[in-house]
């Protein structure tokens, strides 16, 4: 679902976080509409962009985070069975993923990290299409307009310049959809990021800056990128910036809100930083108990996200049995549609590595091509002597 | 045909193509307002606006970066890095990014930027302002690279790599800027010779003298200067550095049995090797004497008073004639 | 002359902009001391850092600006007479390179970029040397060690990172000396100064930002670069930042003294924005008439740093025949000295061209080196050979 | 003697390079806590401390930036690259700043900086993990680029580096840190072999095989198995990239007469371009047959499920050298 087919909603001009100085101190105001224990409280700022958000859309926002959790454990024991070579679990972070993925529009264009499946997963994605990188099947999982999703980039923070060019054009197109772009804490570090505020500031275009500051960067600790909130980073580019509880998909939803908002009507960039947690490793290659304290986890398992929209469906009488099993039952099919997909997924052809490189005869790789094509002819059996061949 | 200088001749080029494809858009540091510290962009603001002739912050990897998201929608932008010294910046969005997402996206995503880079020494400039990096993009898969040496091809060829579908590197001489030569306006740049070959200039059967870029009016005085002493040179423009197109230099070879490259940049890993080893694979047999390479040396680009030591000049290439040739020349004596 | 041989002076703990919330939006707050009419006007944070600086400090401040006004004159008459290839004029900016220059202790280490020859005067640069880059004799004029200042950095921004690290070092070495960068408005858009401020503010290192913002990069107003004050860029790094009158001695001194002076109290990194302005054309190869407006630089010439440092020395009566007939005469000699240290200069030699590419040997290079004295030697007269040789 | 894995090996050379010189200090993304992606510096924080071994934050330009202000200061930094893609936002600190410093100021400021770079394939990595960007770098003056293919020289050599004047590349082959060998680690790095040196592993009378890195490996297991079929292969390890050893390769080919390079990077501009050149320069009246070399394609690399097709094999090595040889071979038939 698209809630944001029920509504833009909200305020529409003159919103909150309208200016640099209307957020320029907002550090330590991390915005939040329900608490963790699953309580709705209420935010004159921000109510007005979530107040459409019918009974029947929260449950819906649930079952988005409940699927997404699922593939992302589906994903981990397909590495572990070793069906897949890598993957970078995004658990604890669905609210943040959701909550901004599901205040798009479907012109709005999305360049994330690696990250980022939950985004994916709302923009509709096909679910082997998620993992066909991650098992070493491709270097792209999807055709990025099919979705309006440019593919996982692994390349810290450059996907951040991407955002902000496809902004550039969106504007001379006179057109109102917006660029959003993810990245993690680490990445605001990069020269890349910050030179994407500088251009997306001058030329006031509608890129939206979101950052999943999910406390770590493999093993470094956000402390390390800043000592100060990594919100108020982007008022020193005359950014005006959010922080948000990354672990409230209302809250997260209603600050993407306010931004793409303010990108539609030409207010150009806004920065949000969406304070959460990397429950999971870095990557399934990664050893989280090297360099961190298993004490830290269990205060933020606390405070997960799901648990807060079950604790608030609850509340409000939605958590029925119902809603359960059929969240239940969408999640196992998704599971399983996934695991189907990857493990019947063709292997790609040998020749197929010269493939695209050029999108017009090039005559170096032609000629590379139709040597490396008689060798493997040559073994008489292609198949064979591929598997015999290089990385050995 | 009309006489204009280098820098006019991509002007005019420059402004063909935003005239006919309103996807086209220029970006740069000064090339707005001021039309480029070289001028190269002069006017085009003016005409097009500030929309598609757009002064950028002073980043250049953002410059390229924000390149590639406007490729993502569909545009094709022209950038203009200042000098060949700060593209280096710009190298991460070029290598990791321009080159590589044609192939990420199984062709999905085009990006059709053209990058354009004065290269080259000789103007008396301080240090990194007379850089020849074309190696490092050659070596890059993905990427075109082209160079012009003459104000026609320089006019045709930034029209070609613009609406080339790839990415392209085009290097300017700026040292040829000022030059100036017929050109013709009116040659349809897609019915022109294609911008990955390359062209015999002065045809001749002793030896064959490859060159590209600002070395090529040096490699052609040197073969109007060998005349008189008897030999007869041919000299290729090289044009595309990536692919070369091997098949013209192999020909001239296979004629002349003998290979002369000349290039500014420095010899270690530069496109004269790469010519060397190819046209040696492609014509062993054929060949009476080892390539020889006349190149830049392998120290960084020097201050302007020893430039002319560093940057191969007529006699240079002359001696790596005779070499070629097995004529006396400076190295006569050692072995090897 | 070094005003702070007088003493450092002033407060020397908890003094003015001691944290980012001080100077976070300082912005609008420019540091001045000195009118443009030449007025001392009163300012209680600033005033105790420049208390005991007597009338004879006073003149020699003056003393410096004009003569490194007078070296920029005779450099850019230098350039015009074919004797220099380029040179790239402060003519406007002798406030902020003098006042901070003047405010630094000879163990600083300077990274600066190729305009501060005003700060390199400070430091005691040879005045042939200040233009043997400039000449084409060499890719720097002097050993940075026996000044502490590195030579002209071209690079935009790169000088920014060896500060940083230089501070680094001097952290870990226990000293209480300070590295300073200068970088200029259009250098805060290069990703390297904003990674630069990532690590000073991440390490607590000694490092002063200073940014000289003369209003243009080449044709670029600063405007393009950033809609908000410079000096608010650093806030969002979280480093304390100042913005003061550029072309007001006084006020730069203080303002740089009170950044050396938490630099060496462990207080970390501070960032100064200079607001002054680029009298001259970019370099002696640029013409400003095509794109800035006359009037701008009629209204700056109002506020010219020099006149101002002599109107207040009026206002004291320190504005003497003598003063004005002793920094005439000294500046005659500087730049007598410096033009005859230009047209004398020693051309270098050809093979010296292969020296210090490596500290030691290297087969290519000593082969590259063989061959091609060889090369010269075979025209019997190398120097002969040379002058016909490439770049025609 | 003690068996080790590679990377322990270099974790020991960092640790002595540690100990001896308190100028050392290594810089770096998760290499203190961690000990590093791949553990190479697993242990050094915790023992020198957190200003000696440094975790920076995520910026490689910065890395590179801050080691170049360290270097002035007296220091010996010591940097990490994460892995080989990562190094290109770093790549102009790299080529403007560390190369030239010491050629700028007249060998005033020395830049005794060590970059170690994890690079190649075959490790089932995505994108931008098995880079071979080798020649990049022996192209720009100024650098010193190294290899190393076996635990004991990677011990030496990181020292031989972190001591040297000059910056020095250091390629680590990834797919090769857990492989085991004999490490002395009582060798003295300023009396073993200079790491400018290449080494002959196995002598030969047929063919001159060069290689480098991780194929090294391969490379010996192919002059194996040609031995089955009668041909003598003389394997050499190049170890240092720029300079190349050519002295030892040439004395080889002299013998031979026959030249096969080897690398992972892509054939166009790569370090067998460079070789295949600069061989046939010195000794083309010894060569038989052209030079050939086996490479990776001109392609981006490719997605782990190709990538053996990428990364030349045993096979792909064999073949090379029967073309070397004039044996049958894949391309028999073909021209050029
Ligand atoms: C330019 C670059 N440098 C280093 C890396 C290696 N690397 C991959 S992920 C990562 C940490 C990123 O942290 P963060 O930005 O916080 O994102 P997160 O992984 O937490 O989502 C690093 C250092 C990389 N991919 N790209
Ligand atoms: C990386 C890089 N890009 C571009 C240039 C070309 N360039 C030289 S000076 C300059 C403008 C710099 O402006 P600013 O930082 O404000 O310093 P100012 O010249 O005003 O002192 C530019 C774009 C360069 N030297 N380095
Ligand atoms: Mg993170
Ligand atoms: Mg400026």
């Amino acid at each position: 679902m698209s809630t944001d087919e029920a509504g833009q909603g909200g305020p529409s001009a003159g919103g909150p976080g309208n200016s640099a100085e209307d957020h320029g101190g907002s550090g330590g105001n991390l915005i939040q509409l329900v608490t963790p224990a699953g309580e709705r409280i209420s935010h004159p700022e921000f109510d007005p962009w979530v107040q459409e958000i019918t009974d029947e859309n929260l449950c819906s926002l649930y079952e988005d985070m409940m699927v997404v959790r699922r593939i992302d454990v589906e994903a981990t024991a397909l590495q572990r069975q070793g069906e897949l070579a890598l993957w970078p679990p995004l658990l604890g972070q669905e609210a943040s993923q959701i909550g901004s993925g599901r205040a798009l529009r479907d012109d709005d264009f999305v360049f994330s990290s690696y990250r980022e499946n939950g985004v994916a997963y709302c923009r509709g994605v096909g679910l082997t299409d998620i993992i066909r990188v991650w098992r070493g099947n491709a270097s792209a999982g999807w055709d990025p307009y099919t979705i309006n999703m440019a593919t996982p980039q692994i390349i810290i923070g450059a996907q951040t310049l991407h955002a902000t060019g496809y902004a550039m054009g969106i504007q001379n197109d006179g057109a109102d959809s917006v660029a959003i772009t993810y990245f993690g804490d680490g990445a605001t570090s990069e020269g890349d990021v910050n030179e994407a505020m500088v251009f997306a500031a001058s030329f006031q275009v509608p890129v939206v800056f979101f950052c999943q500051n999910n406390q770590w960067a493999i093993s470094e600790p956000v402390r390390l990128q800043s000592h100060i909130q990594l919100a108020d980073r982007a008022t020193g580019f005359g950014i005006p910036s959010m922080r948000v509880d990354g672990n409230d998909v209302l809250a997260v939803m209603a600050a993407t809100r306010v931004a793409l908002d303010r990108a539609r009507r030409g207010g150009g960039p806004t920065f949000i930083e969406a304070v959460t947690y990397r429950m999971g490793p870095h990557t399934t290659a990664d050893d989280p108990t090297r360099y961190r304290d298993p004490n830290e986890l269990e205060d933020w398992a606390a405070k997960d996200p799901i648990s807060r929209v079950a604790s608030l469906l609850e509340r409000k009488g939605l958590f029925t049995e119902e809603l359960q099993q059929h969240v239940h039952v969408k999640a196992d099919a998704v599971a399983r549609e996934m695991r189907l997909g990857c493990t019947t997924m063709p292997d790609p052809e040998p020749l197929d590595i010269f493939k695209h490189v050029y999108s017009s005869p090039n005559s170096w790789l032609d000629r590379q091509q139709d040597h490396y094509s008689r060798y493997l002819a040559s073994f008489g059996d292609p198949a064979g002597a591929a598997s015999e061949e290089g990385a050995r | 045909m009309t006489q204009m200088t280098f820098a006019r001749a991509i002007n005019a080029g420059l402004r063909k193509s935003l005239e006919n494809d309103p996807k086209v858009i220029l970006l740069g540091e000064d090339i707005g307002t001021l039309g480029g510290v070289f001028r190269v962009t002069d006017g085009l603001q003016k005409d097009f606006g500030k929309h598609r002739v757009v002064d950028t912050p002073l980043a250049e990897s953002a410059i390229m970066g924000t390149a590639v998201g406007l490729a993502y929608r569909g545009y094709r932008p022209v950038v203009e890095i200042q000098f060949d010294g700060f593209i280096y910046p710009a190298f991460d969005q070029i290598v990791s990014q321009v080159a590589k997402l044609h192939y990420r996206t199984q062709g999905a995503v085009k990006m059709p930027i053209t990058v354009r880079v004065p290269f080259g020494g000789g103007i008396g400039s301080p240090e990194h302002h007379s850089e020849s990096p074309e190696a490092y993009f050659t070596h890059t898969s993905g990427l075109r690279v082209v160079t012009v040496s003459n104000p026609q091809d320089a006019h045709t060829v930034i029209q070609q790599a613009i609406s080339c579908d790839d990415p392209v590197l085009y290097f300017e001489p700026k040292r040829r800027y000022h030059d100036k030569g017929e050109v013709d306006e009116s040659i349809d740049p897609g019915s022109a010779i294609p911008m990955d070959k390359a062209r015999v200039l002065t045809e001749g059967t002793d030896v064959t003298l490859v060159a590209y870029g600002p070395l090529v009016k040096t490699a052609r005085d040197a073969a109007t200067a060998a005349t008189d002493e008897g030999i007869s040179i041919e000299v290729i423009d090289l044009r595309s550095l990536a692919p070369v197109d091997y098949a013209t230099v192999e020909a001239s070879v296979r004629k002349t049995g003998r290979l002369v490259v000349t290039h500014e940049a420095g010899q270690s890993g530069g496109v004269g090797a790469e010519v060397a080893a190819s046209i040696t694979e492609r014509c062993f047999y054929h060949l009476e004497a080892a390539p020889v390479r006349v190149t830049g040396f392998d120290i960084p680009y020097p201050y302007s008073k020893l430039e002319m030591h560093h940057v191969p000049g007529l006699d240079r290439i002359l001696d790596g004639v005779d070499r070629a040739l097995g004529r006396p020349n400076s190295l006569s004596g050692l072995e090897g």
